[in-house]
């Protein structure tokens, strides 16, 4: 071999640098954004905002992880806007209206959404239908459901309890900070320290080698979008804390911020890549967008625009950091 | 300039971020020859080639082709010049038909419109010339593999170039197909075509080549007539050193039956009976098509059985999933590396240890330093040519991929290891090693089934040779009449044409 | 469909059955199915056409059909009603300008068409009768909430709805004709809330972590966004910012009755469909009716939240 | 060669029937929905009512074109209905506001969408981005500055022969449809005839292949999303003639019922496959299905179910009748 030993570990040290820079080098957006935002409006900063931004973020956080491991095995959950309503009507026809405890319309409104979510993986699995066509379908269906089950009508929520998932505080964090952080932990295990991780990735880097690996196509796609249910109920279970209403006109368009978020943490459209931490960032910067813009003051007839093009030029950043992975 | 050149490339260097592919590397071509390009794996054989078709854009050099300085920006401006290319490993679009694929970006139109009729008839005609057995109108999708790269190859030569390359042409094609395919290269040398042949078939080369230049490591190392230089010189150029035996295979004890096929019908094959001991190679030879690789994708559980049945270790062999057949200890590598072998934008570790997870857990998660100390090992073991086991498959060169899909059903430690076409693409040296371990595993007791198209691999590492002509079993050899001579490579091909 | 100057100014009379079939065909394009404002309507009409079906008042209806607040999609629905051959239609206009081709094309085919809940371009000219409100008087009536409520003045904020929609426009209109009178207050914010109460949510904590006690009150395009927006305010100890907003739809109502929220603004959808209701009553009997009923807007509160709830 | 040729011919033939019947299988569920639905109401097969449902497809079949071309190249455009509000948006205000002649502003609002279809395609194309995600992002991008333009008004459009192309005949024949015919034609010889359909065809079956042989993949990218602007641009120009009216929140989910179009006739996600010949059944199936329940009379608070379902349902069916495309 002509290069020595040492050179090729020097180089392979500097490519680690790199491909670190590239797998994260989002974040390097997300420390300009806020320091531009923290020079434009020195109240960005206080404790108060931070602990809100991480509030707020925490449902828009939750969809991302389901699309992005539906993303990371080529497919797309189109579903998870309307499976925030769904969920959210459920919760308030059985808690308000059937006056069923808190923590069973809770079980009954995240066990519907998981159910979808399955239905989703079998006609992906089973009938290697195009996840595009079949979520787009099934999210016209699920929302549908909303709708006859509550006649179109809002519910509102008044257990205490459950409007308390929102605004209740546990050594002072917010709980959904605490469910935030508690699923990313899981997910983060989940992706890249368990076989069912690895599993998704090779079920999305190249289908045929994971089937010729003995991975099972099947029980991995059906279990991403499980999974993207399970995280789109509870997202949903958090949604409708806050508002304390249950409608079924709610989360249209939620898929896009979540999708922008895991695309914007690395999750790769071509498949097979993916890492939790990179999506924790993109969803920090989904919600700094929000959050900086309502702090600045941007008016509302320009938040549109700001938003599409502090998407595109971050994914365009973070192409020209990190080439080679394309 | 003495000579007459029609391709002088000179000085040419490229880098792939930290990879130098190639290094003030120097080739030239005379009109009417047959220029033989080798080297290993990764040496820079396809990148050079792909800077010459406009694919790539060297980083410094020159290049002078048919008297005129050249530069292609892309794939137009080489073939406006009179290059074609034969590509390596590339399945031309599925869905257009092969009158759409061969004449793509040559479109005959009235006007703005396309002739289709026009295209289909000179198609056609192509067609007949070469006894391509299909309709013009066939989609590509519809063609097995073998009958995609004589597409490509007659792609390719209905350009009338001047030149053409070949990078690998016969890599999944058989003997008949490969002698069908050097009339071709014969008729055109004769026209004056010049034909860069790259191939990791040494026998081939010096079947058709004239000339021969030789790429190591990026480097060039030498250009010089074929006549002029014996196989081993030609080895030692590639892989600067010497490689001792090209089939180094150790006679072991044969032990136990371990697997047994008792009349194996599916799709492509029928009736197939056969059984494999421990520490044996079994070789497969035959046509391409003739159903070998259908029988053992269906063994392993990747396609459907019609019916038959089969025993591993005396008991009956269930299997509806790959995945049962890994756990029972029956695994296989397939044909299509790029395909079924690798994800190419995972790392070599994560592809490694796939198949073998499972048995890698610690409670609900992977053990991550076992896994990685296994990788480590088998890697070493295999003298796999990678900076790290964190980097991408990607990154690597044929050949090391292909010991990455080895390196994967090794750590599952099978009882049945099959390996379908295990060498190919591979480049000698790399070959040996491939050769050396199956020796070695099946020396530890694994039973070993390789399927192979290359008759001079059958004939050098199987125990014992299972011919199929039409999804049948038409022969069997042993080894020992193999080495005293008496069954020789026509007596295979014979029972692979169904004529014994 | 325009000879209403004839008929005595108290009421107007048509030949209900238009085109002659012998029988009187209703047609109902509502403006969404999604919204909580438009279900009691859609529910009303629902419940009051079939039995008029069954009764034999009418003799077919066609059912809801969804405008999905799409001016696009009313302009097709209102093709397929002349398709079904309505007599009568009644149809709540998803834009003043967008919508208006479904009324004209209507009214030119010789349906009588009954406007409610929003007018759209044409409606004076083509529509028979209009039973509704005006948006910008809502949008006068929050801004005169927050007015009187906070006479110190101070910061508000306001949350928009989908943009472009005719509704966000003319609340948004009424707002800015009192609140521009008012230099005590001075607006900080003015999202782009696309009518979703989370997005408010996050406005009102974003506002607060700005302002502060500086923050007086939040403006909201419909009541939706601000029933959401006050919880998220009372839910951080600032029951004293007022939220208020348009329609009275369910939870603004109880939020108001069990005292989280002070005021909301009710229309009264129930009211304006059982308006259009009357007046096809009237038709089909050939009597006649007042071509514009007024149903305005009510200021909720505390003191009368119990004659509105449910 | 071991089979003759003669016995290659047959099968191909015997291939190529039934892969017309895949091909064009999705027309037997067109004509079920019509027997149907014609059954259930006699009025719907009236030339009036089938006039009525040509008309109202014009808007949804371009837009399902230009989605078709880019499906087929193997991406998205999700730009569309963001298109057809900025298009609205720029005639409505230079015809009405400006007072520029109406050709003029066609000109300028169709140019406009022609221009943002040309940057989606060559961020996509020359940055190597993900169209989903360029997509999705400029779609943001293109909607905010229909906001800034027209202030979030609605701007009434009054002249006579700009809001006549909507409703203006020609030998008894409303001008949508005749629009829609033309351009129908237009795509028809444009992907089967040309150069260049055969282009888009090579880069979206084997993107690498077809670089090899010399095609551009950039203008074949470029081209395909440029030519989805222009169609969205012509879209917008019949949708608010239509409407009479300029505003910047119309269109929205727009893209939903095109990609819905697109596959029902058979543009497959994988990219590669598509005819227009299939796209037009898709066309009319969509159509069919709000014309058809209206008609019927479906319960509205159905209707969305009803339409999830006979997507999945069709396209179910195709995948049955086809087995042999995947
Ligand atoms: N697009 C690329 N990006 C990064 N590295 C590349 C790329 N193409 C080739 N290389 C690297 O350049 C070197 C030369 O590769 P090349 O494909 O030319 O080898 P080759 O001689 O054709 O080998 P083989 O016989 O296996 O085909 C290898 O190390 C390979 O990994
Ligand atoms: N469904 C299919 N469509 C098209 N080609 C196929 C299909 N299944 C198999 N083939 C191709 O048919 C060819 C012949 O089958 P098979 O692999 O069994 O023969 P083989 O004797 O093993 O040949 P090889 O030497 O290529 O391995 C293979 O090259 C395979 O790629
Ligand atoms: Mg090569
Ligand atoms: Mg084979």
């Amino acid at each position: 071999m002509a290069s020595s030993p040492k050179t090729k570990r020097a180089a392979s040290n500097q490519d680690r640098i790199r491909s670190l820079l590239g797998q994260y080098g989002i974040g390097i957006v997300l420390i300009i954004m806020m320091i531009v935002i923290a020079i434009m409006e020195p109240r960005f900063m206080t404790p108060g905002n931070i602990i809100n931004v991480a509030t707020q973020i925490s449902i828009n956080g939750l969809l991302c992880y389901g699309l992005c491991l539906c993303i990371t095995t080529g497919g797309i959950d189109l579903t998870v806007g309307a499976q925030l309503a769904l969920t959210s009507c459920i919760i308030g026809q059985t808690m308000t209206n059937m006056q069923w405890p808190a923590f069973l319309s809770i079980l009954a409104g995240v066990g519907v959404a998981t159910l979808f979510g399955f239905i989703d993986g079998l006609l992906i699995a089973k009938f290697n239908m195009f996840p595009f066509v079949v979520t787009l379908s099934m999210q016209l269906v699920i929302r549908g459901l909303s709708q006859v089950i509550t006649g179109g009508r809002a519910v509102m929520l008044t257990n205490d309890w459950f409007t308390g998932i929102y605004s209740n505080k546990l050594m002072g964090i917010p709980m959904p900070i605490i469910i935030f952080v508690v699923v990313t932990i899981i997910m983060y295990l989940m992706l890249h320290w368990t076989k069912f991780g690895r599993y998704i990735f090779a079920v999305g880097g190249n289908v045929n080698a994971a089937i010729a690996s003995g991975v099972s196509r099947f029980w991995v796609i059906v279990g991403v979008y499980t999974i993207s249910g399970v995280l789109a109920g509870l997202a949903s279970m958090i949604y409708t804390s806050k508002t304390g209403s249950a409608q079924s006109n709610i989360g249209v368009g939620y898929e896009t911020d979540a999708i922008a978020a895991a695309v914007l943490g690395g999750t790769s459209f071509a498949g097979g890549i993916a890492t939790i931490p990179g999506c924790v960032l993109g969803i920090f910067i989904i919600g700094l967008i929000y959050n900086g813009m309502n702090m600045i003051g941007v008016s509302s007839y320009y938040q549109s625009i700001v938003k599409g093009l502090i998407i595109i030029g971050a994914v365009m950043l973070d192409m020209v950091m990190n080439r080679n992975k394309h | 300039m003495a000579e007459n050149y029609i391709l002088e490339c000179s000085g040419i260097s490229k880098a792939f971020g930290g990879t130098q592919a190639l290094k003030d590397v120097q080739l030239h071509v005379r009109p009417g020859e047959v220029h033989a390009l080798l080297g290993e794996n990764g040496a820079g054989k396809s990148t050079l080639m792909k800077i010459v078709i406009g694919l790539y854009q060297q980083d410094s050099g020159t290049m002078v082709f048919d008297g005129k300085p050249y530069q292609a920006k892309g794939p137009v401006d080489a073939i406006k010049s009179g290059i074609s290319m034969i590509h390596q490993e590339l399945n031309p679009e599925p869905h257009l038909t092969i009158a759409e694929s061969i004449f793509l970006k040559r479109e005959d139109t009235n006007g703005i419109f396309l002739n289709k009729r026009k295209q289909n008839e000179r198609t056609q005609k192509i067609l007949d010339d070469f006894g391509f057995p299909y309709p013009a109108t066939t989609l590509i999708r519809e063609l097995k593999l073998a009958d995609v790269q004589m597409v490509e190859i007659i792609r390719a030569v209905s350009t009338n170039a001047k030149m053409i390359i070949m990078d690998e042409p016969t890599s999944s094609l058989d003997e008949q197909e490969t002698q069908h395919l050097f009339r071709v290269i014969r008729d055109l040398k004769s026209k004056g075509v010049a034909i860069i042949y790259i191939s990791h078939r040494m026998a081939e080369i010096y079947e058709i080549c004239d000339t021969v230049s030789v790429f190591r490591d990026g480097h060039f190392i030498g250009t010089s007539a074929l006549k002029d230089v014996s196989n081993d010189d030609l080895i030692t150029m590639m892989v600067g050193r010497k490689v001792e035996n090209q089939f180094p295979k150790v006679d072991c004890p044969i032990g136990d039956v371990v697997f047994k096929a008792e009349h194996l019908s599916g799709k492509g094959f029928e009736d197939i009976s056969f059984e494999v001991h421990a520490g044996e190679i079994l070789g497969f030879s035959g046509l391409v098509g003739s159903g070998r690789s259908e029988t053992m994708r269906a063994i392993f559980g990747m396609d459907p059985l019609d019916s038959g049945k089969m025993y591993l270790n005396g008991q009956e062999f269930v299997r509806k999933h790959a995945s049962d057949s890994i756990r029972q200890g029956v695994c296989m590598v397939n044909e299509d590396r790029k395909n079924f072998g690798l994800c190419l934008f995972r790392s070599i570790r994560e592809n490694t240890s796939l198949p073998s997870l499972p048995e890698r857990q610690k409670g609900l998660f992977i053990n991550q330093s076992r896994e990685k100390r296994e990788v480590e090992d088998v890697s070493k073991t295999l003298l796999l040519k990678a900076a790290s086991i964190e980097h991408n498959a990607y990154s690597l060169s044929g050949g090391n991929q292909q010991k990455v899909v080895i390196a994967k059903w090794i750590l599952a430690a099978p009882k049945l290891l099959i390996l379908d076409e295990p060498t190919r693409g591979v480049d000698v040296g790399a070959k040996a090693e491939i050769y050396s371990l199956m020796s070695k595993f099946a020396a530890e007791g694994m039973a070993i089934i390789m399927v192979s198209s290359e008759l001079p691999e059958i004939m050098g590492m199987s125990d014992r040779v299972l011919v199929y002509h039409e999804g049948h079993i038409s022969g069997e050899y042993f080894r020992k009449d193999i080495l005293s001579g008496e069954v020789t490579q026509e007596v295979i091909l014979s029972s692979a044409f169904g004529v014994a | 469909a325009e000879d209403t100057t004839e008929v005595p100014a108290e009421g107007v009379t048509y030949e209900a059955d238009v085109n002659g079939d012998g029988k009187i065909v209703v047609g109902y394009i509502s403006k969404n199915f999604t919204d909580p404002f438009h279900a009691p309507i859609n529910a009303r009409a629902q419940e009051y056409f079939d039995q008029a079906v069954k009764d034999g008042v009418i003799d077919e209806w066609t059912g809801l059909l969804d405008g999905e607040t799409d001016a696009n999609k009313q302009i097709d629905r209102a093709a397929d009603c002349i398709s079904k051959q309505c007599d009568i239609v009644i149809f709540l206009p998803a834009e003043a300008e967008a919508s208006d081709p479904a009324l004209v094309q209507m009214a030119d085919a010789g349906i009588l068409v009954i406007e409610v809940n929003s007018k759209s371009a044409s409606c004076d000219e083509k529509a028979i009768a209009y039973v509704g409100s005006d948006d910008v008087e809502a949008g006068n009536m929050l801004a005169q909430w927050v007015v009187d409520n906070c006479p110190d003045g101070g910061k508000f904020i306001h949350c928009n709805g989908i943009l472009g929609n005719s509704a966000q426009i003319q609340r948004t209109e009424g707002m800015h004709e009192i609140m521009d009178q008012h230099p005590e207050f001075e607006m900080v914010g003015d999202f782009d809330t696309k009518w979703d109460g989370n997005l408010a949510a996050d406005a009102a904590s974003d506002s607060m972590s700005k302002y502060g006690d500086e923050l007086v009150a939040i403006i909201c395009d419909n009541d939706g966004m601000s029933s959401a927006a006050q919880k998220m305010c009372n839910d951080n100890g600032r029951e004293d910012i007022i939220c208020i907003g348009v329609d009275g739809v369910e939870v603004p109502l109880q939020m108001v009755q069990d005292g989280s929220m002070k005021a909301t603004i009710l229309q009264d959808g129930v009211g304006q469909i059982n308006g259009a209701i009357s007046i096809v009553e009237s038709l089909v009997k050939g009597e006649a009716f007042d071509p514009a009923p007024v149903i305005p807007f009510v200021l909720v509160t505390q003191d009368n939240v119990a004659d509105y709830i449910q």
